[in-house]
């Protein structure tokens, strides 16, 4: 039982980890209606700046600093929101799914960054060594302590975005969502409400990168590779975009799916066909996931705040 | 609103406990006795993980056929990492925490097996003895004492297939060879060595080229590598990119000098690139294949498989998994720790030479059961874990002949030990 | 040397041009990038591929090329499949979204899905390991300007201007092709012409997933087979489709020998460890400069 | 009057079953009439054309052609049942050649589409000479009457065209008002929304005029253009149909 217990503390950490980068995606997505397909690419900056600053030094150059926890989770965060100015500015105009695309290849780019600039980021041995908070305690205490860590960060990010999409910028935020032309001619600056909602969106990202370095103590390329950022998407839809509470459980459902899958494998699938159970887990999930666009497309939660469901249908009769 | 979320939630954890209840009813307290492996078996390295799982499979039945371990059939939990770190780390919890599994093998992935290391084995305190993680990382952590020791490898760290790739292509009389090489730790680690172990050996690398995995077109970086216009080209390359940078740089009118990485060693690669371009070629590994351990292995595969066991990781996968099973029988309780001393007890220089297969096995396991001590020698012939949990293994040359892959040299233990010592490793 | 990688460039171009017809045509009239795109490129190849194995390999080679004659049998089941398994798709995840009205975002998502299910569907039934049509290699010839070249991959370049020439016939000179460039600029005028723009649809599927089984059966005669094939060439087709301009066909095969060119040119400038990152440097570059692509209206 | 080519009954319509525009609207249309749909912004005039062509939600109602209910028909079986439909803006492809265009108008009946070309080019010289020209290269009247011109590809006996005369100098329009009656000559019944009142009722049979989704004036042409009630509809003042 105590096993079950500590995977179980296991597994509320990781699945709260990700509902911070869910949460962030929400806030671009499902209230300021911008595509990001690079999610991966603004947890990868978090967890690597996290790194940097906290791992002793190795390889060539990379580490040494000695940060302390704190203070290096807020230089993630406000590191991986430069950066999200920065593309921000650069892909604030595009349309949608330009900018699914533009994101996509940014974290693309930064994979191949993480991978050849060696001296930041040790190239493909990645870091190692990096400063785990609580790493003294006994291993279950570290799960817990860890677990505390990981949900209040959660519950943290969860109760600002809240207040954030309750202010009246989060109400104008959600009609320049609904329609842009409309909510310019009411005198927002909806070029500058939406990088500031994209920038805002990939804090936690870089947040949920960083704990996810601390966690687990290093990291590599092949930490943040182009799955991730779909089963971010997937926690979100699944949870229902446009509301926190869904997004949150949006995440531990999918992460629960993802990993209970492999379990349910392991444990019905006879050992020698267990080299297709991969195959066939990839491919229920996928399933999953259409069916649920298909069949329940607001999500398990759905949003909450309702906005004009006119545009929503004249789409229907217009297609 | 409430209510519903409430549901969810609850729904969902039922479905967690409910898969935990149904793994609690096949963990029994003793019997089976239950090992651990990680294994990419789809993603980019499910080529090589499909049959790495299908032999660490057949360790196990060979062990259970052998009488199993304290009287117990063992019986191997097998989870699919994909290629990610973050399921791979998942799977290791829980096979830890849920499975209780008192070790754990395989894992092929370098980034991977870091990250279980530093996450998850080191404090639980259960052994990893990985079968092709190759990353220097591992060494310097367990250097700085963050493995606790329970990080183990049965195949070799970089330098070994650097010697064996130097001493391929001097003995080739190949002077300038041009490298192309995998752009990830383990490549430009093995790069780094193999620069060296050139050098002292009589020659100079006319120029490397790296190359990202999963591309869809290799033409750029051959045309480069053309361009360097070396006597010979080293591949260190992973199948399937393997395959396909063999035959550009065949068909752009490379020089048919090969030296070929392990992970070529397989009747795929020669097949894929035909027989005929191959005749010239080298190839290593890091397995004797000679001496009775090793026939002892390929007898056994063969029998199973209707096939010779060619490829990477199989014949470490195969040594990870007996001698873990060998040191769970030499260790006095099922735990972590115990295992992990004893993983060294059944390599005991003094000990009675205990070999692969049903006979091997059930040997060494009467011997052990008996008090008597054993020296492990596996299908990858006699290896020995030092300090940090490495081996430093003999290695092979191998080339092409009639379309099978046959042997060509050895380089033993002693010759390896001698070679790292004149390359001042 | 340059000669040499612009030659390679128009070459992997060509491949790359094929794709991003598709991608284009789904982005004018379909309405949404359609990630999963790239998988029908996968199923096409791989279907070509299980004909191929059916008939017990491709024939005795024709002439300089590495392949038999039955290829082109192969070649045609492929286009079958996957115009099939593209229709299949529409009819059961995208029709469904359509009609409820989903946004061009639910749209994208639900190809990712799919995209993964199909992946593993092919990597399920072939296994991981690359594949090919014919194990024979061939020596590249030695054009003048000592640029090597192989017999298959010239003929790759005609079968792809081949392919052009007959989609513009089917374009300008079918009923289909004008129901489709109907729909593709105008759907309610299209519905008011009496076009039914879900036959526009419909034949949108079938000619792009025609053309991704031509373009993934090229790419595993030249390359390999792999079940991830498609998916390492998303990048690269969709930038050549913005690149173009959306719903341009010249647009994407220019766009499509842009990027083959500059990735292969990158290299004299760019470690080839980079090379990978130059599709997206293009798409960047495109989005800041000329957002409507370089043939966009 | 003989039975009504078109009979509009009760028609309730709009983008959204919550939002009704066209709240009730009773009307008809004869063969080779030509009737003005009039009203202020807003009043609904565009979404009853598109209500009848099958773009817009029906929520309740009835619309006949001849007999033939078309609610619930999706818009291109409207088309091929005898509609012919000009949108107010983006009424042409630019893309497409003009004859691209009218073969695009002729799609339900391809095999009268050479005939039908021909007619047009007869009817309209203009878009025979410039048959290979792209539909973005004409002028606001020309795309007008290629607009006309591809709507009567597929003969219909109901043409509905949705300011006609928007964006063109008062000659141009004129010159596509004459066109119309010529159309009606030819025993076509048309309704056509127009902003320019006057100008509309002058090239029209009958008037009818929308406020707030119902029709609450219906009459003559001439009669209609000399009515005070009528300025005062467009003001928004409660007025009475006759």
């Amino acid at each position: 039982m105590m096993g079950t217990l500590s995977y179980l503390v296991f597994f509320v950490t990781v699945a709260s980890l990700f509902a911070i980068a869910t949460l962030g995606l929400n806030l671009q997505w499902g209230f300021s209606g911008q595509f990001n397909a690079g999610v991966v690419g603004f947890m990868a900056i978090g967890a690597y700046t996290y790194a940097a600053l906290t791992a002793p030094a190795q390889h060539e150059h990379v580490g040494g600093l000695d940060w302390p926890v704190i203070a290096a989770l807020v230089a993630a965060m406000a590191v991986t929101a430069l950066v999200a100015l920065a593309i921000g500015l650069v892909t604030i105009r595009l349309r949608t799914d330009y900018l699914a695309l533009a994101t996509f290849g940014i974290a693309a780019a930064i994979n191949h960054l993480a991978l050849n600039l060696e001296g930041i980021t040790g190239g493909g041995r990645g870091i190692a060594g990096i400063a785990k908070p609580f790493a003294d305690l006994p291993p279950l205490w570290f799960g817990l302590a860890f677990l505390a860590l990981a949900a209040g960060a959660l519950l943290a990010v969860y109760l600002l975005l809240e207040r954030l999409v309750r202010s009246p910028w989060g109400r104008a935020l959600r009609a320049v969502r609904e329609d842009e032309v409309a909510a310019a001619a009411l005198g927002k600056d909806v070029d500058r409400m939406r990088l500031t909602a994209f920038v805002i969106g990939a804090a936690p990202m870089g947040l949920s990168g960083a704990l996810y370095a601390a966690f687990i103590g290093y990291v590599s390329p092949y930490d943040f590779l182009a799955i991730l950022t779909f089963q971010i998407w997937a926690m979100l839809i699944v949870g229902g975009s446009g509301n926190n509470a869904g997004a949150v459980l949006g995440s531990f459902v999918v992460w629960a799916l993802w990993s209970l899958s492999g379990i349910v494998v392991v444990l019905i699938v006879p050992t020698k066909l267990q080299v297709q159970g991969g195959a066939i887990q990839a491919i229920l999930i996928g399933l999953l996931l259409v069916a649920m666009l298909i069949f329940r497309p607001r999500g398990l939660m759905g949003e909450r705040l309702h906005s004009s469901p006119l545009l929503r249908d004249d789409a229907a009769v217009r297609h | 609103m409430k209510t519903r979320f409430m549901l969810a939630a609850a729904s969902a954890l039922g479905l967690m406990l409910a898969g935990n209840a149904a793994m609690a009813q096949g963990a029994a307290p003793s019997c089976p006795i239950k090992l651990g492996a990680i294994i990419p078996l789809t993603g980019p390295q499910g080529p090589i993980g499909k049959p790495i799982a299908d032999t660490a499979q057949l360790a196990v039945e060979h062990v259970n056929a052998a009488g199993g371990v304290k009287g117990c059939p063992i019986e191997m939990v097998l989870r699919d990492d994909t290629g990610q770190p973050t399921l791979g780390v998942d799977a290791a919890r829980y096979l830890v925490d849920v499975q209780k599994v008192p070790a754990i093998v395989g894992v092929v992935g370098s980034g991977i097996a870091t990250a279980i290391v530093s996450a998850v084995t080191t404090s639980a305190k259960v052994p990893m003895v990985s079968c092709c993680a190759v990353t220097p990382t591992l060494t310097r952590l367990s250097e700085e004492g963050k493995t606790g020791g329970y990080f183990f490898r049965t195949i070799p760290t970089s330098r070994v297939f650097a010697v064996a790739h130097a001493v391929a292509a001097t003995d080739r009389g190949y002077k300038n060879p041009v490298v192309i090489y995998v752009n990830n730790d383990f490549g430009s680690a093995l790069l780094r060595d193999l620069e060296k172990a050139i050098g002292t050996l009589g020659g100079k690398i006319a120029g490397a080229i790296p190359y990202n995995e999963n591309q869809p077109s290799y033409r750029t970086e051959v045309n480069q590598a053309l361009a360097l216009k070396g006597d010979a080209l080293i591949l260190i390359a992973f199948s399937q990119d393997g395959a396909t940078l063999a035959r550009e740089w065949i068909s752009l009118g490379g020089t048919q000098n090969l030296v070929l990485h392990n992970t070529l060693r397989s009747q795929d690669f020669i097949s894929a690139v035909g027989a005929r371009f191959l005749t010239k070629a080298a190839g290593i590994d890091n397995a004797q294949v000679a001496g009775a351990s090793v026939d002892a292995f390929n007898a056994g595969f063969k029998a199973k498989f209707n096939r010779d066991p060619v490829g990477p990781g199989l014949h470490t996968v195969y040594d990870s998994a007996v001698v873990t099973a060998l040191a769970m029988q030499q260790a006095a309780t099922l735990d972590g720790t115990a295992i992990r001393d004893a993983l060294r007890q059944v390599q005991d220089p003094a000990g009675e030479v205990v070999v692969p297969g049903v006979e091997g096995i059930k040997k060494s396991l009467e011997a052990i059961k008996a008090g008597r001590k054993v020296r492990y020698v596996g299908a990858t012939g006699p290896f020995t874990f030092d300090k940090n949990g490495d081996v430093t293994g003999p290695a092979l040359v191998w080339k092409v002949e009639d379309g099978k892959l046959v042997t060509d040299k050895v380089i033993d233990l002693e010759q390896m030990t001698a070679l790292f010592k004149r390359i001042g490793y | 040397m340059i000669a040499q990688l612009v030659i390679d460039g128009l070459l992997t171009g060509a491949v790359i041009a094929l794709g991003a017809i598709g991608i284009t045509l789904g982005l004018a009239i379909l309405r949404f990038a359609n990630f999963g795109y790239a998988e029908l490129m996968t199923v096409g190849g791989y279907a070509a591929l299980t004909a191929v194995l059916a008939y017990g390999g491709t024939g005795a080679p024709l002439g300089p090329f590495s392949f038999g004659g039955f290829l082109a049998v192969a070649l045609a089941v492929g286009l079958v499949v996957t115009a099939l398994v593209a229709v299949a798709s529409d009819v059961v995840v995208f029709r469904p979204l359509r009609r409820r009205g989903a946004g061009p975002l639910v749209l994208i998502f639900a190809s990712f899905g799919l995209a993964l299910v199909l992946r593993h569907v092919v990597l399920l039934i072939f296994g991981t390991q690359p594949e090919y049509y014919s194990r024979e290699i061939q020596m590249a010839v030695l054009l003048p300007g000592d640029v090597r070249v192989m017999p298959d991959q010239l003929l790759v370049l005609a079968i792809t201007v081949l392919a052009l020439v007959a989609l513009w016939w089917l374009l300008n000179h079918t009923r289909m092709g004008l129901a489709m460039r109907a729909v593709a600029e105008n759907t309610p005028l299209a519905r008011a012409c009496a076009i039914d723009p879900e036959m526009a649809i419909r034949w949108t599927w079938i000619v792009s997933g025609a053309l991704g089984a031509l373009a993934g059966t090229l790419f595993g005669l030249t390359v390999q087979l792999r079940p991830e094939m498609g998916a390492n060439l998303l990048l690269p087709l969709f930038t050549a489709a913005v690149l173009g301009g959306v719903g341009s066909i010249p647009g994407a095969v220019i766009g499509g020998l842009l990027v083959g060119l500059a990735e292969n040119l990158s290299v004299l400038v760019l470690p080839t460890s980079y090379k990978a990152t130059v599709p997206f440097l293009i798409m960047l570059a495109c989005f800041l400069l000329r957002p409507k692509g370089l043939f966009g209206k | 009057m003989t039975t009504p080519l078109l009979e509009i009954r009760d028609l309730v319509a709009g983008y959204h079953r919550d939002l009704p525009i066209v709240t009730g609207a009773s009307l008809s249309v004869a063969a080779a009439e030509v009737v003005a749909l009039l009203g202020p912004n807003g009043a609904g005039k565009s979404t009853l054309m598109k209500a009848v062509s099958g773009l817009v939600l029906v929520m309740g109602g009835s619309i006949r052609l001849d007999g033939t209910e078309l609610v619930g028909m999706p818009t291109h079986q409207a088309i091929a049942a005898g509609i012919g439909y000009v949108p107010q803006v983006q009424n042409v492809f630019v893309t497409l050649t003009i004859e691209e265009n009218l073969r695009a108008g002729g799609f339900a009946a391809p095999r009268t589409v050479r005939a039908r070309i021909a007619e047009a080019y007869e009817r309209f010289p203009m878009l025979a000479q410039k048959r290979r020209n792209l539909g973005g290269e004409l002028s606001g009247g020309q795309r007008q009457v290629l607009a006309i011109a591809r709507a009567l590809m597929t003969q219909p006996r109901l043409l509905l065209l949705d300011e006609p005369s928007a964006g063109l100098s008062p000659k141009a329009a004129q010159e596509v008002f004459a066109a119309v009656r010529g159309i009606a000559a030819g025993g076509v019944g048309v309704l056509m929304v127009e902003q320019n009142v006057k100008a509309g009722l002058a090239a029209s049979d009958r008037g009818i005029v929308l406020v707030q989704g119902r029709p609450v004036l219906d009459g003559p042409a001439a009669s209609l253009a000399g009515d005070p009630r009528l300025p005062r509809a467009f003001l928004g003042e409660q007025v009475f149909a006759a």
